[in-house]
């Protein structure tokens, strides 16, 4: 997990210099045009819910932070799945505007604590 | 290309068994295959399962194929997450078209009762992306969530009408003596069921189940020579999709779902409106509606409000799921796509135990991942 | 049967690689073989993987395919233990001479180095009998060791005569550029080398590595017209024997190994005598040794004694592991059957940038488990 | 492994009705003829060592039994892969007659902890 903690803490995608296509996750040629012309982007640190579910039912390892509240999140440059925080379950809706913070995910299976981009709802008078 | 043909199926109940090892509910699977084909000898036993490994158990050819007496033939295990019994009939189909074996078996197989449902919860997340999806917690369930939702919003499709689908698989299952969940339930039921995922609720989900199915593929002249009712496999595809859900181009659609049908139409030069029976993969009321359309059974944002409408069922073109599908047959995984074979074969041959529909043209679609592998198969009599 | 040229091969460096990931070492390869294809667009990318699921990732076709690139392609992943590798050759080679595909990537990768030594242990050993051999705490090294001792007894072979092997492949592996462990031993450094599992020393010993492998299979037709040097894959055949050791018929020969040679050289028309080059399968000592005598290169009994004796080295025929062998080179477990193919492939083309062979025609042997799971392949020039 | 206890504490194999082989561990066909008509068969609680290994790497979980002396005994009956205990590693010989006893494996990954059959060296005047 150590190996992606620039990739996940910096929410960096990648561009085709070829066709201009921006994607999340990282990847090492552009789905759209097979080009291997691709380079590192950052995604930016605010966003739009597109989509969002809360999870009741837990995977093995995030018991104590159920319910989880997971989003796809459209930055304008692409969309990232991620967890929404300092929110409650039935105030998120599609639109809402959200920002980007750091925050621990789960102890995973070996011990490792990672830390993680969430996002939070986008503070409009501060 | 040489014509291959399934001539032997064999399937054990599909449910929880805590006292059965995953060998024992492979032999009976590939034994009863065997029986069926007219006591024919596989060169090759292909094995597909996801998640031998949380029993600390890979190698698994090997392990089966000497269980049940055949040493000394050939084998390996084909994973493609949940999708892996589909991919594993195609790898079969390529071993017998491509001359290398004139009998091959294919054996799905999956036994998780073992392990606790957030162990398993976590094991079907393998399907995602480990680094950037497995870390934010996300279940497979939730994965689907997110889809369901997307699509319900994008078509206004209401929760009553995506209810149809599971209510429609249980009414076939009901009759199905191999499914894991035989009662029937109600709109009602589905609406009031509990909150897995949001809007994901347990009677949208499939269960997670053991069991395992077998088929016996071998080359036209060995098909004419011991079977009587011989089903061909007339087209068969498969195509690949992002792992991740980030990167997808469209939510409410599965492009390999799409390219994997058009592969297998291709080969079988035939279209949608031929196919009589289809088992479709619906892990979520949502894969089964999204699939519905991606296929081409139906246009899209319609799949949901076509089944709520009455479509679909038996008397109708196609009949989806006469089997009960993965929500009330069950969903053993890594063995789902072979079930799906055994199902459809037994259609197209008269003799399934459940919902007959007959006819002459089936359709099989499995699925791996959230839409990430995608095997679709055309059988014919 | 349609003929299977090999017109592309990449490989990574092997060794532990704690910055890189398992789909990075993948496209390196990929990456690496389509440009040594001249640029052909894979249709199928087959996997071969052996615990990726220690890293909780399993759907490594969608997962590879996509990172690349490739999104709508087919795929899926082999596994066939530390046999992986070979067994997904197999399958690329269905695939094409079948018809279902003209261009297929088969692509091998293990990244394990994240995990203990403890983990990857376990992780080795899911390969025997989860069941009847694991509740007893054996290791993959111990298994081979029961078969070392009883091979050593039966044919009086003495500790300085089996060390040979290890020194021939640190000899051989010195030279190899993509190699993990390339420095030169001598058979004192084995016979003083730390007890693994007794009479295992750690220089009989391959080590465990990180590291990616591919090749690109493709029809007579393309491969004529994209390639100047294809090599055909003249013969290929995998078997079966039990994952346990306790029903073995022998102890000192692998029945797998000589039925999958006997099924390569029967398709290729060729026999043992007519290989210039061949890369076995050297885990341990003792399985290079066993495996020389079951291909046919050496009488049973003879192997350790023949390579102390000065045979298989570069000037002899056939010369066995030019490339260092699974001891040198080391053993990206789920790939080591494609890094396998890809040097002999070279080596009948010229270009392996270490010790040169030259030649005609080539083997390949592959195993998974304790010679539970074994694929031979035959190359021609 | 609860499933299995009375297979390993039993050492059951299995017996070919066709052709006379018997083998363990269980299968539901013979290797050697394919024939499914097979019965269990008790394998017996003594035998000899054919091969041995005494294992210093241990994996995972076993740590705190290393080193393991890990032998194939034949019982007449068939070959058992089975540990050895009461024993030095360097009192072990190819052609030792050992006996079976009932002793704890290693508790698995998930909590369990499996009695299963060992085997030690034979006394004689006992
Ligand atoms: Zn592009
Ligand atoms: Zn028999």
């Amino acid at each position: 997990m150590w190996r992606l903690k620039d990739i996940l803490l910096n929410l960096v995608g990648t561009k085709c210099l070829n066709c201009g296509h921006v994607f999340y996750p990282p990847k090492a040629a552009c789905p759209k045009c097979s080009s291997r012309n691709v380079k590192k982007v950052s995604l930016g640190t605010s966003g739009k819910v597109i989509t969002y579910t809360v999870v009741n039912v837990p995977i093995e390892g995030f018991e104590s932070m159920s319910p989880l509240i997971i989003a796809l999140v459209d930055t304008g440059g692409g969309k990232v799945l991620t967890q929404l925080t300092n929110v409650k379950p039935d105030e998120v809706y599609v639109g809402m505007e959200v920002e980007a913070t750091v925050r621990r995910s789960a102890t995973t299976l070996d011990g490792y604590v990672p830390y993680i981009i969430k996002f939070k709802p986008k503070e409009r008078y501060s | 290309m040489s014509k291959v043909y399934v001539v032997g199926v064999g399937m054990s109940n599909v449910g929880r068994f805590y006292e059965r090892s995953l060998r024992d509910l492979a032999a009976e699977a590939l034994f009863k295959a065997i029986d069926d084909s007219g006591n024919l000898t596989p060169e090759y036993v292909v094995v597909s399962n996801m998640l031998s490994s949380q029993a600390e158990q890979e190698n698994l050819a090997s392990l089966i194929a000497d269980y049940c007496g055949l040493r000394g033939s050939s084998g390996f295990k084909v994973e493609a997450a949940c999708g892996s019994g589909g991919a594993a009939v195609l790898v079969g189909y390529s071993l017998v078209a491509s001359g290398l074996a004139k009998v091959v078996a294919v054996v799905g197989v999956e036994k998780l009762s073992e392990r606790t449902t957030p162990e398993v919860a976590r094991g079907l997340a393998y399907a995602a992306d480990a680094d950037f999806e497995l870390p934010y917690g996300i279940s497979f369930s939730g994965l689907n969530a997110l889809v369901m939702r997307y699509y319900m919003m994008k078509y206004n499709v209401k929760r009553e009408e995506m209810s149809a689908w599971p209510v429609l698989m249980h009414e076939n299952g009901y009759y199905n003596p191999y499914a894991h969940l035989r009662m029937r339930i109600t709109v009602d039921d589905v609406i009031k069921s509990p909150v897995i995922a949001d809007p994901i609720r347990l009677l949208d989900s499939c269960p997670i189940s053991d069991g395992a199915a077998a088929v016996i593929l071998t080359s036209e002249e060995l098909a004419r020579k011991y079977n009587d009712t011989p089903v061909l496999i007339a087209g068969i595809g498969n195509a690949l999709d992002s792992t991740d859900i980030s990167s997808r181009y469209e939510l409410d659609t599965f492009l390999a779902s799409k390219l994997s049908a058009e592969r297998a139409f291709k080969l079988a030069k035939l279209s949608p409106k031929d196919v009589d029976v289809a088992e479709l993969h619906d892990a979520y009321s949502i894969n089964g509606v999204v699939t519905l359309e991606d296929v081409g059974f139906a246009p899209k944002g319609m799949g949901a409000k076509l089944v709520a409408e009455g479509r679909f069922r038996i008397g109708d073109k196609p009949v989806i799921n006469p089997s009960g599908g993965l929500k009330s047959r069950g969903h053993p995984v890594g063995a789902t796509g072979v079930y799906q074979v055994c199902e459809v074969v037994m259609q197209l041959r008269g003799d399934f135990p459940g919902v007959k529909v007959g006819g002459e043209v089936g359709l099989t679609q499995n699925i791996g991942g959230v839409g990430s592998n995608i095997t679709t198969i055309i059988l014919r009599r």
